[in-house]
């Protein structure tokens, strides 16, 4: 009985960790559902949103090393403390302006190339941001709080206790996560079915040339996606960044979400929602059945080796679309 | 074709680069201002640069030499570490300090072959403390074995001498370095009747939640770290996640500085850590430091590191070989000394309570000395504390000794069983 | 075994008898059966979505029919994978051309000799050997289908670079090197100009007539069709609805109704 | 005007498949291998050796070895950190277990065991394709280093779990451990360098060659006009690794000596060499040498210009390789999708038509 409650406790927090995998995944799966682009930057574009967050909170110069360093200055901080909205405001605009760059001055110019080159292209973009956003705003480990709660649940642990006699833990933070990763479903479901912009984000998810011919812009629907997964980076940033500080380690949450997109197809949102949990759970769940017997630390692999038996199976991932071969 | 046009033109800037800088005392600074450890090189680079920088503007360099920093960036990547060295090695360098240790493991050979000495300060392999097998690895004041021990002797001071049955969980890095206290930790268990849980953490250790429930389940005790980079600040937040007492969660040195403890805010309040060496910056060096580097712009950082763990350790790190070059001057009668000589300084270093307060660090850390069969020093520290509301380190235990007993044979044995793969005869 | 019981056993190359396919529920072809004997050119024709391409497909193993049996040379062929079925020396073209775009004409014609290759790892880790006497042994063969094809001029050009006509040319060579027995053709001639039809009418007529291959093809031209074809099998929603001389299958009323009625 | 195939003529078959058809070709070739196996031996010293050479001449090979899987066979692999470690193991189990087994059977075995655990992690490549079959290549990466680090065995039970190479010799010249001269150390790794990119060259333009290529181009057609998928596939998977271990076993016996597998064989090791093969160009083995040298020169230069030159500080100069690294890639992939391969062949285009602009 105990430790059918652990597991239980183990599973539920798989659960809520896996909605933060689905966060990383999510941006991932936007892009290439609408544009085929696999964006190996997706990782990257959540580190800069969570320092680009950090640095305007805590008013760090933008290039102050290199600045200090070409003109012999020693500048450091504007001094003041920007408020929380403020900052997130000012990020989702960065990331607006990177999704607008990046169409501008990369996808624009790779137009009907193979989409090898295109995820290369999106390689080179993680190199150039990983550099960037350090020589913009420091390699240093940042503190990131913009208020969410943290720490175990009370609520959580005193009813489970009252129910089971062992109270559960929860992570309150994971909590806010899970509902903020609903909301987001929903809102990006409402805005595909109901705007405008999102039926045409759907018409060229299902086939680009009949899209293109009724006259829908590849190149807006672009910077469209890009800004949104910038916004989902951003999220993804925050909650990632709250719990280990903003620093260069955060763009590995990339190789955490890898995974939960094979299993849950590349082109699917609720596959990548599904697909999160499933590795979420799955991985606590073997790592404390299994893991004691070989070892542990069985998470960095586990996932990937599950993801790969499953897609013998179904090549296309959970959800994703059949592949009929043809001549 | 265009390799070698590369190559050529490579060759002119690396000859038009390094005039060599004979008169100078030439020492290497293996740093990583990038990449996943960052936040934890950029304050020991600044405090290695300062320190150094200091003993140039106050006294004009040492015994009238000045002192030069080759700082060379490897981004706590072995190849990288591996190529400053091999650039470096040719300048004149004294001494080579990587801070890494894998980077530490690539360089034992090399510098035996090269005759450079190596010090590596509470890192690296713990059996370089056999100096008659290691003639030119040292890792005073203090290694890893004895930070495992000192740990165990805390907590049995903390419970007046009796642990047995107690649980302990080990957290670690799941590399070279986070497995070198497994084996002391199980002989200790043999001795005190601990029950020892083993819990690796993979690279980077962003995601520990299945580790701390684990520990949650155990109702562990007490919970050891050895920790590095990210993962020592997820796992202090995990551990207050799950409302671990925070008294009883102890980190090796490497898992004790700001930066893992910060992200945690509030909540990490009371985390302890091993301190090989004091903190904060309430010492009459810092007054030196302040009128003869900071004030002049002449620091390397941004100051924000200032008195930070690190920043400390490193200068702690370069007192130390500074002294040692002094004890080389002395011992050889010149001030221009070979890397040959610098090994001979740092083999006779004798820090005593005296030589700590002429640099200004007077009760900084533990006296000890340093001999040919004794590479390793003592093995002191002191347990430091978080206090999270004044955002400082405070030093809570006087200086705990390590078990000898135990380690002492363990040292021996690793060490005979590379002299013996490697056809070394021991010295002495 | 229904029309073909009358022909001489000996001249039929393949015999396609009662053939099945289903995808999902969909039926693609039901109960279809035809010959084909050796050295005619055979026309599969009927309208889109007919089954024309799926019977290609299931002539070359591509798919494998739920029902039916085919027989080649003589012999009832057990379910091979496509690439076995390539060493019975049974080559094609395709619809959309599928030629390796990263390669020459010439490595695309000399990948078209596949099935001859059969030199050692170790062999071709040191060209030496075997595997260099292979290499210019097929080489011979390739040079002269690209004489016979008239198109040494391009031979070390990569195939993107190519005009579709050309496209089209490499992709017959690519067969032809072969040397296959039995050569499917899935419209050969769809989308080029009239000076192009009539080059590629010829290279047909000729390997049909100097190399005595045995050709089956879709078209959909028709008037190619009834110049080019000895005999004509007609394919309308899976089933045949006729099968006989070109000008038999013109004035079959079925066909008129189905094909020409209907579709044009 | 003087590099061109005018004059040039060709009367057999095999001579027109020569790897070098033009004249000048050739001899710049000869004059290359001059420098390398002549040269070079006599002007290296131990910087060049350790910091250039031999991590480039190491690189290049696992290279060639990512670019006959992917360049070739058209299957991304992210994997190739883990065949690395598999072949440094293999090499360091070979040299300890059997002492008085020459060095260089030790590493060509250690290539063997790797394409033997290529093929066992290439068989999901029959069914998984594209970006799905790249994310599933790193199963193996995390699953072998992970392996090599919980398995005592494969370190021999040493405390730290490293493993460091014992001093090895050929011909009685040293060419691993700590006393290794720095020419014998860039000798052997050229040889095996120059012997794997000529096995290489042949492969590829043999049929073996086509039938990799023909998969990667369409594989449909290729497995209608005979080519086996399966054995296509797995061939270039053992084949890629046989190169990938090798290169693993250089890059611990004779380049590094110590490896931890976490920090050696890491993630990062995989990317590494996907970038060297794109920058160099896919399915070029040329490609493959460039990529190698800018992946391990560029950072070398770049750091000895702005901080040997300009005396910036050592990390800025870092981010900026990062950002430079990360640019050139897309400038690359928009001008020339093919690599700096491609650049080198159209260049020589050019100089065949020279001076005519057509």
């Amino acid at each position: 009985m105990q430790t059918l409650l652990f597991a239980l406790e183990v599973s539920l927090n798989g659960f809520m960790t896996g909605i933060l995998y689905a966060l990383v995944a999510l941006g991932f799966v936007l892009i290439f559902k609408a544009s085929g682009v696999f964006n190996y930057a997706q990782g990257v574009m959540v580190l800069f949103a969570a320092l680009t967050l950090v640095g305007l909170q805590q008013g760090i110069v933008p290039f102050q090393h290199l600045i200090n360093n070409l003109l012999g200055t020693s500048i450091h901080g504007f001094g003041w403390n920007m408020p929380t909205f403020l900052a997130l405001l000012l990020t989702l605009l960065t990331m607006l302006l990177l999704a607008w760059l990046v169409e501008k001055l990369i996808l624009k110019h790779l137009v009907n190339q193979n989409p090898v080159i295109l995820f290369m292209a999106t390689i080179g973009l993680a190199y150039f941001l990983e550099g960037f956003g350090d020589l913009m705003w420091g390699a240093d480990l940042k503190k990131l709080d913009i208020g969410i709660p943290m720490g175990i649940s009370d609520t959580v642990e005193q009813t489970t206790y009252d129910w089971f006699g062992y109270g559960f833990f929860i992570d309150r933070l994971d909590i806010t996560a899970s509902i903020v990763a609903a909301l987001l479903v929903i809102g990006l479901t409402i805005f595909s079915q109901f705007s405008k912009t999102g039926r045409a984000l759907r018409a060229v998810a299902d086939d680009h040339q009949a899209a293109l011919s009724v006259g829908i812009s590849l190149r807006r629907i672009w910077v469209i996606v890009w800004s949104i997964a910038g916004l989902v980076a951003l999220i993804a940033g925050i909650f990632w960044g709250s719990k280990s500080g903003v620093q260069f380690s955060l763009s590995l949450v990339a190789l955490k979400a890898l995974p939960v997109l094979m299993l849950g197809g590349l082109t699917s949102i609720p596959g990548a929602i599904v697909g999160g949990l499933l590795i979420g759970v799955g991985e606590k769940l073997f790592d404390f059945m299994v893991g004691p017997m070989i070892g542990g630390a069985t998470e960095n692999w586990f996932a990937y080796v599950v993801a790969l038996v499953f897609l013998l199976f179904r090549p296309q991932g959970l959800f994703g679309e059949k592949i009929i071969e043809r001549v | 074709m265009k390799v070698r046009k590369l190559a050529i033109s490579l060759a002119t800037i690396i000859s038009l680069v390094a005039p060599p800088a004979l008169a100078d005392l030439v020492i290497p600074w293996l740093s990583y201002r990038t990449g996943p450890y960052s936040p934890s090189g950029i304050p020991a680079a600044d405090g290695f640069a300062d320190y150094f920088t200091l003993l140039n503007e106050r006294d004009g360099g040492i015994g009238g030499e000045l002192v030069k920093i080759i700082e060379c960036e490897t981004g706590y990547n072995t190849q990288k570490g591996v190529e400053c060295y091999e650039a470096t090695k040719g300048e004149g360098s004294l001494v080579y300090a990587p801070l890494s240790t894998g980077i530490t493991y690539q360089l034992i050979p090399k510098v035996a072959v090269d005759q450079i000495p190596m010090h590596t300060m509470g890192y690296g392999r713990t059996s370089a403390k056999n100096g008659a097998i290691f003639e030119w690895i040292f890792n005073f004041p203090g290694n890893y074995w004895d930070g495992a021990s000192i740990a165990i002797n805390h907590i049995l001071d903390e419970n007046g001498g009796e642990i047995s049955g107690k649980k302990i969980a080990l957290v670690y890095h799941n590399s070279a370095y986070g497995k070198e206290p497994i084996k002391t930790l199980e002989k200790l268990s043999e001795k005190y009747g601990y029950e020892l849980t083993l819990i690796p953490v993979d690279h980077p250790g962003l995601e520990q939640k299945s580790q701390w429930l684990e520990i949650r389940r155990g109702r562990m005790d007490y919970v050891l770290m050895w920790g590095w980079g990210v993962m020592n600040s997820v796992a202090i937040q995990e551990a207050a996640n799950i409302r671990f007492p925070m008294e009883n969660f102890i980190g090796i040195w490497w898992s004790g500085s700001e930066n893992d403890v910060l992200p945690a805010g509030e909540r990490a309040h009371n985390y302890k850590a091993l301190a090989l060496h004091g903190v904060g910056t309430d010492y009459p060096l810092y007054d030196d430091l302040k009128t003869y580097v900071y004030d002049k712009g002449l620091a390397a950082g941004d100051g924000s590191s200032i008195g930070s763990v690190l920043y400390n350790r490193a200068v702690y790190n370069s007192a130390l070989l500074a002294e040692a070059i002094k004890t080389a001057q002395e011992m050889h009668g010149v001030s221009d000394i070979t890397p040959v000589m610098m090994r001979d300084g740092l083999e006779n270093l004798s820090v005593t309570e005296e030589v700590m307060t002429s640099w200004g660090l007077p009760g900084f850390a533990p006296p000890f000395e340093v001999s040919c069969e004794n590479h390793g020093g003592d093995g002191l520290a002191m347990v430091q504390q978080w206090d999270a509301e004044a955002q400082e380190w405070n030093i809570i235990t006087g200086l705990i000794s390590s078990d000898k007993e135990v380690i002492d044979p363990l040292i021996m044995e690793d060490s005979t069983q590379y002299a013996a793969e490697n056809n070394i005869t021991p010295r002495c | 075994m229904g029309q073909t019981e009358t022909t001489n056993k000996n001249d039929i190359l393949m015999d396609i008898v009662n053939v099945t396919l289903r995808f999902g529920g969909v039926k693609a072809l039901s109960d279809v059966s035809f010959n084909i004997q050796r050295g005619e050119i055979r026309a599969i024709i009927g309208p889109n979505g007919a089954g024309k391409s799926s019977m290609l497909n299931v002539i070359n193993g591509f798919y494998t029919p739920q029902e039916g049996e085919i027989w080649f040379e003589g012999k009832l062929r057990p379910r091979l994978k496509p690439h076995q079925i390539a060493y019975q020396r049974i080559a094609r073209t395709f619809q959309n051309i599928a030629l390796f775009e990263g390669m020459t004409v010439l490595d695309n014609m000399m990948t078209g000799r596949m099935i001859y290759m059969k030199s050692g790892l170790l062999s071709q880790l040191a060209w030496w050997g075997k595997a260099e006497r292979e290499e210019t042994e097929n080489r011979l063969i390739v040079e002269k289908i690209i004489d016979f094809l008239e198109i040494p001029a391009i031979r070390k050009t990569p195939v993107g670079m190519l005009p579709y006509g050309l496209q089209k040319r490499v992709e017959l060579g690519r067969a032809l090197a072969a040397e296959p027995m039995l050569l499917l053709l899935d419209e050969p001639m769809a989308g080029m100009n009239n000076e192009e039809k009539e080059d590629m009418c010829r290279f047909i007529l000729d390997v049909n007539e100097e190399l005595g291959t045995t050709i089956a093809l879709i078209e959909h031209d028709m008037g190619v069709v009834m110049d080019l074809a000895d005999r004509v099998v007609v394919i309308d929603h899976g089933e045949k609805i006729a099968d006989g001389q070109p000008d038999e299958v013109r004035n079959d009323q079925n066909v008129i109704d189905a094909y020409l009625g209907v579709s044009h | 005007m003087f590099y061109r195939e005018v004059g040039e003529f060709k009367t057999s078959y095999p001579q027109d498949s020569e790897s070098f058809g033009i004249g000048l070709d050739k001899y710049g070739y000869y004059f290359v291998l001059f420098i390398a196996f002549v040269i070079i031996p006599l002007m290296i010293n131990d910087y060049w050796a350790s910091a250039v050479l031999v991590p480039f001449l190491v690189w290049a090979i696992a290279s060639l070895g990512l670019n006959i899987l992917t360049g070739y066979c058209g299957q991304i692999s992210l994997g190739t950190g883990g065949f690395m470690a598999v072949g440094a193991y293999s090499c360091y189990k070979l040299m300890t277990s059997f002492p008085d087994l020459n060095i260089i059977f030790c590493i060509i075995l250690s290539g063997l065991i790797t394409a033997g655990v290529g093929i066992l992690f290439g068989i999901p490549s029959l069914r998984i394709k594209g970006f799905y079959l790249a994310v599933a290549t790193l199963a193996s990466q995390f699953f072998l280093v992970w392996l090599f680090n919980r398995v005592p065995w494969f370190y021999n039970y040493s405390a730290s779990g490293q493993i460091s190479t014992p001093e090895r010799s050929v011909f009685g010249i040293l060419v691993t451990g700590p006393n290794v001269q720095p020419w014998a150390q860039y000798m052997i790794c050229l040889l095996f360098a120059f012997g794997l990119a000529w096995g290489c060259r042949n492969l590829t333009r043999g049929s073996l060659g086509r039938k990799w290529r023909a998969t990667r181009d369409m594989d449909i057609a290729a497995e209608i006009i005979g080519v086996n998928l399966l054995q296509a596939k797995l061939s270039a998977f053992a084949i890629s690794s046989f190169y990938i271990g090798i290169a693993g076993a250089l890059f611990f016996s004779v380049y590094l000596g110590a490896v931890d597998a976490t920090e050696a064989f890491g993630i990062n090791q995989s990317f590494l060499v996907l970038f060297m093969i794109i920058i160099g160009g896919l399915g070029s083995i040329l490609g493959s040498f460039i990529g190698a040298a800018f992946m391990v020169l560029f950072p070398v230069l770049l750091k000895n210009i702005l901080v040997g030159w300009w005396e910036w500080d050592a990390a800025l100069a870092t981010h900026l390789e990062f950002i430079s690294v990360g640019f050139l890639i897309i400038v690359f992939l928009i001008f020339e999708p093919h690599g700096l391969a491609q650049l080198w062949r159209l260049l020589k285009q050019k100089l065949r038509l020279w001076p005519y602009p057509h």
